[in-house]
């Protein structure tokens, strides 16, 4: 006993394998149950909400602008290009609820999630709607004073 | 004393505060993190320079002594010779409204069915990110010779002149 | 306990356990680095853009089931929407006129309720139907300074703060700040050859500007102004001035045929409602005998002077 | 203390934090860049033709009233009539406004359809309205105005 008791190498070499293994698959537990939640759903959330915003104040800044300079007798209609999707989804402008809401809304058809962007005071003259999802081709907004 | 003992502890803990600093940096640093949409100075001075030649195009006698229509009758058609530009009446009245915008104006016309481009301020070559505002302004010869221009032209003609103005920030 | 090789294994552990937990810290913070900042900022670039854009180049209107026009400084409870551009036709919802923005709708744009501006001018982000209003600042400059109509500043908002990034629009306009007649040298008469005679009808809120073109004479000079035969003093009652550009000079007293002559009257001189006789006394030149003289009423018209709009908004 | 500075081993736990946090300065630079080059739909809205159909349409509305000026001052030289030379000065600024928008890649097209006065005879108090086809296409935003209504008194 008074060997064994002298020399601690044995010991203090086997304590320090359990310990590190144990911080070791802790630190490997607490990547792996959020890694998802880290490097894929929290940075596409922050891609989508910078997209889906830039999306809905491009919609919101051309139709103010076409406003401007609609014609008395006429039409006017211009096409735009938006990406087919926001981070990995894809989404539906929603110029419905304008007219009560001054707002136009971006939604991304499967994770649910909503920016709105407001539009400036024009809606409560003009009603504007209308809905375009993110995978069609061509993309139009159109005004026709005889209609 | 053995002191091997802190080390590794030592390491650890410079490499934490390391890490840990950086973050803090990273986040705190606004110039970093926000950067400068380029893309709304781009708009800003498109904004400011259709602006100056609207201005310019609307106001009445009282506002200012030459407006758009006036300043362009006026040329002599002698081309500019670099730095000194022709047309002063417009480049006093452009450098008033656009204080710190630099700014080469050209006038594109239709004469005798073909397109004319002449450059009449000169203010050096513009930068990469310059912008394009224009206007027209017709000329006939009654204000071509109430201003004592060098347009030349019939009793009966009517000149459209595209006033072409490429501005940049300095 | 003598053999000390024990502890290392304790010290490596502290080390890596602390660069661990740091690393941990570090990881989950990368994806918010990323986050902060760029999404709202962008969207507020336009949101400044866009109430820019409105108040400068849109007339505004307003509306209650029997009527509507552009002309909703006068009815402020049917006001629909806000924009500051002039227009003649106020049943027409065009205006040909951006740029050009009125004076009372500039002084009516004050007067407007807080919660209206900043719902009308959509200067607030609506998230999960609660809603946020933007900070905002929106003020119409003269060489650096809020120009002042009726007693006023212009300048509705906050004072813009230091600490966080603000977007930022300025778009050149003309503003109306008052009146102006713009009288040829020719149409001047007076009782005396070279005293011009003009009539004013007060009252006025703002100063008034009377510009001369095309006064003939050699050597000639302006001397002084009166009023009902009261000599003004100038610099207080009066400036004159010449135009060249945009810009105003101070004239010195003799004058050119060239010289677009300006004069601009405090309009205390003029402040009750009634007729003023007007004396400009020049040196030097000739003016076709009256009456009839000129009345500044009738030959009055808009005075345009270029200022800066400029819109802040902040988070 | 001796022993600590004697030890040039490695340090490989105070190197790997260094390293960690270039890496993370460099992502971050990255993240600029990125957020600079983006925002392509943004742009769409800049590149709107706003000022350019605008000025179209206010500079034919201005042009229109120095054509009638110009008619009447030419008709009291010439024996045409007023509508006669009024529609050949407009056709020449089509032309002209065409040629112009053209050379920046725009189709501009501005056409005169009636010139109306109050009681058919064509003085110069007279003519009150001018009716102008308008329009104007570059690629991806198409504008009709038809008719313009002008007033010119």
């Amino acid at each position: 006993m008074r060997k064994l008791s002298k020399n601690e190498e044995g010991v203090s070499i086997l304590f320090e394998y359990i310990l590190f293994s144990l911080i070791c698959i802790g630190f490997f537990m607490i990547i792996t149950t959020n890694s998802d939640d880290i490097f894929m759903k929290t940075p596409n959330e922050a891609v989508m909400q910078d997209e889906m915003s830039d999306i809905g104040n491009m919609m919101s800044t051309m139709i103010t602008d076409m406003y401007l300079i609609l014609p008395e007798n006429g039409y006017i209609d211009t096409e735009y290009r938006i990406p087919a999707k926001a981070g990995r989804e894809e989404y539906m402008i929603n110029a419905d609820i304008a007219y009560t809401d001054q707002i136009i809304e971006v939604i991304s058809s499967s994770s649910g999630k909503k920016v709105r962007v407001t539009i400036g005071g024009i809606a409560t003259t003009m009603p504007i709607n209308g809905t375009a999802l993110s995978s069609s081709t061509n993309h139009v907004i159109s005004y026709d004073s005889r209609r | 004393m053995n002191n091997k003992a802190q080390l590794h502890t030592l390491e650890g803990l410079g490499a934490a505060v390391l890490m840990t600093l950086t973050i803090l940096a990273i986040t705190q640093s606004t110039m970093i993190v926000t950067p400068q949409n380029a893309l709304a100075v781009d708009v800003q001075l498109e904004q400011m320079s259709s602006d100056a030649l609207a201005v310019l195009d609307i106001a009445s006698m009282a506002s200012v002594q030459y407006n758009l229509t006036e300043c362009i009758a006026s040329w002599d058609m002698a081309e500019p010779t670099y730095p000194t530009g022709n047309l002063d009446n417009l480049d006093t009245a452009l450098s008033y409204l656009l204080p710190g915008i630099l700014y080469n104006v050209d006038l594109a016309y239709t004469k005798s069915g073909n397109l004319n481009v002449e450059k009449v301020i000169i203010n050096g070559p513009p930068s990469t990110n310059a912008v394009v505002a224009r206007r027209y302004v017709t000329l006939t010869n009654q204000t071509v010779n109430n201003m004592g221009g060098g347009w030349s032209l019939q009793d009966d003609e009517l000149r459209v002149v595209e006033v072409r103005m490429t501005a940049w920030k300095v | 306990m003598m053999d000390e090789k024990g502890q290392i294994a304790v010290d490596f552990l502290l080390g890596i356990s602390l660069f661990l937990i740091a690393l941990t810290f570090t990881v989950q913070f990368i994806p918010g680095m990323f986050m902060s900042g760029t999404a709202g900022e962008s969207s507020l670039d336009y949101t400044a853009y866009r109430t820019a854009t409105v108040l400068v180049e849109d007339t505004g209107w307003w509306g209650n089931s029997t009527s509507s026009g552009t002309d909703w400084e006068t009815q402020p409870s049917n006001m629909m929407r806000i924009g500051l551009a002039a227009d003649d036709e106020p049943k027409s919802k065009l205006t040909n006129s951006p740029n050009l923005l009125s004076k009372a709708k500039i002084e009516q744009f004050m007067l407007v309720n807080e919660n209206t501006l900043i719902e009308n001018l959509g200067l607030y982000n609506n998230v999960d139907n609660t809603h946020f209003s933007y900070g905002y600042n929106i003020s119409i400059n003269q060489e650096g300074v809020p120009l002042v109509l009726n007693s006023t500043a212009i300048m509705r908002g906050k004072p813009t703060p230091l600490d966080r990034e603000v977007s930022k629009i300025t778009r050149v306009v003309l503003v109306e700040t008052g009146t102006v007649a713009v009288l040829k040298g020719s149409e001047l008469t007076g009782e005396i050859a070279s005293e011009a005679i003009i009539n004013v009808t007060g009252p006025f809120e703002e100063n008034i500007t009377i510009q001369i073109r095309n006064l003939n004479g050699a050597n000639h000079s302006f001397l002084n102004a009166v009023v009902d035969n009261v000599t003004l003093t100038p610099s207080s009652d009066y400036t004159i001035y010449k135009k060249t550009g945009w810009t105003d000079l101070p004239l010195n007293g003799s004058l050119t045929s060239t010289d677009l002559i300006c004069l601009n009257l405090d309009h205390n001189r003029f402040n009750l409602s009634q007729d003023y006789k007007l004396e400009l006394r020049f040196s030097n030149v000739t003016l076709d005998p009256g009456p009839p003289f000129i009345r500044y009423n009738n030959h009055s018209s808009p005075l345009y002077e270029p200022a800066y709009l400029t819109v802040e908004v902040w988070q | 203390m001796e022993s600590m500075r004697k030890n040039t081993k490695g340090q490989w736990i105070a190197l790997s934090g260094l390293v960690i946090s270039l890496i993370l300065i460099g992502l971050a630079a990255l993240a600029n860049q990125a957020a600079i080059a983006g925002y392509h739909s943004s742009n769409a809205a800049l590149e709107f033709p706003k000022e350019n159909i605008r000025e179209l349409n206010s500079h034919t509305r201005d042009n229109a009233r120095i054509i009638k000026d110009l008619s009447f001052e030419i008709n009291s030289t010439s024996n045409e009539t007023i509508p006669f030379i009024f529609e050949q000065l407009f056709d020449n600024y089509s032309t002209q406004i065409q040629n112009l928008y053209a050379s920046h890649g725009e189709t501009a097209d501005v056409s005169l359809v009636s010139i109306n006065s109050t009681n058919g005879t064509f003085g110069i108090d007279d003519i009150d309205l001018i009716f102008v086809n308008i329009t104007y296409n570059d690629g991806s935003t198409h504008y009709v105005s038809q008719p313009e209504i002008i007033e010119v008194r």
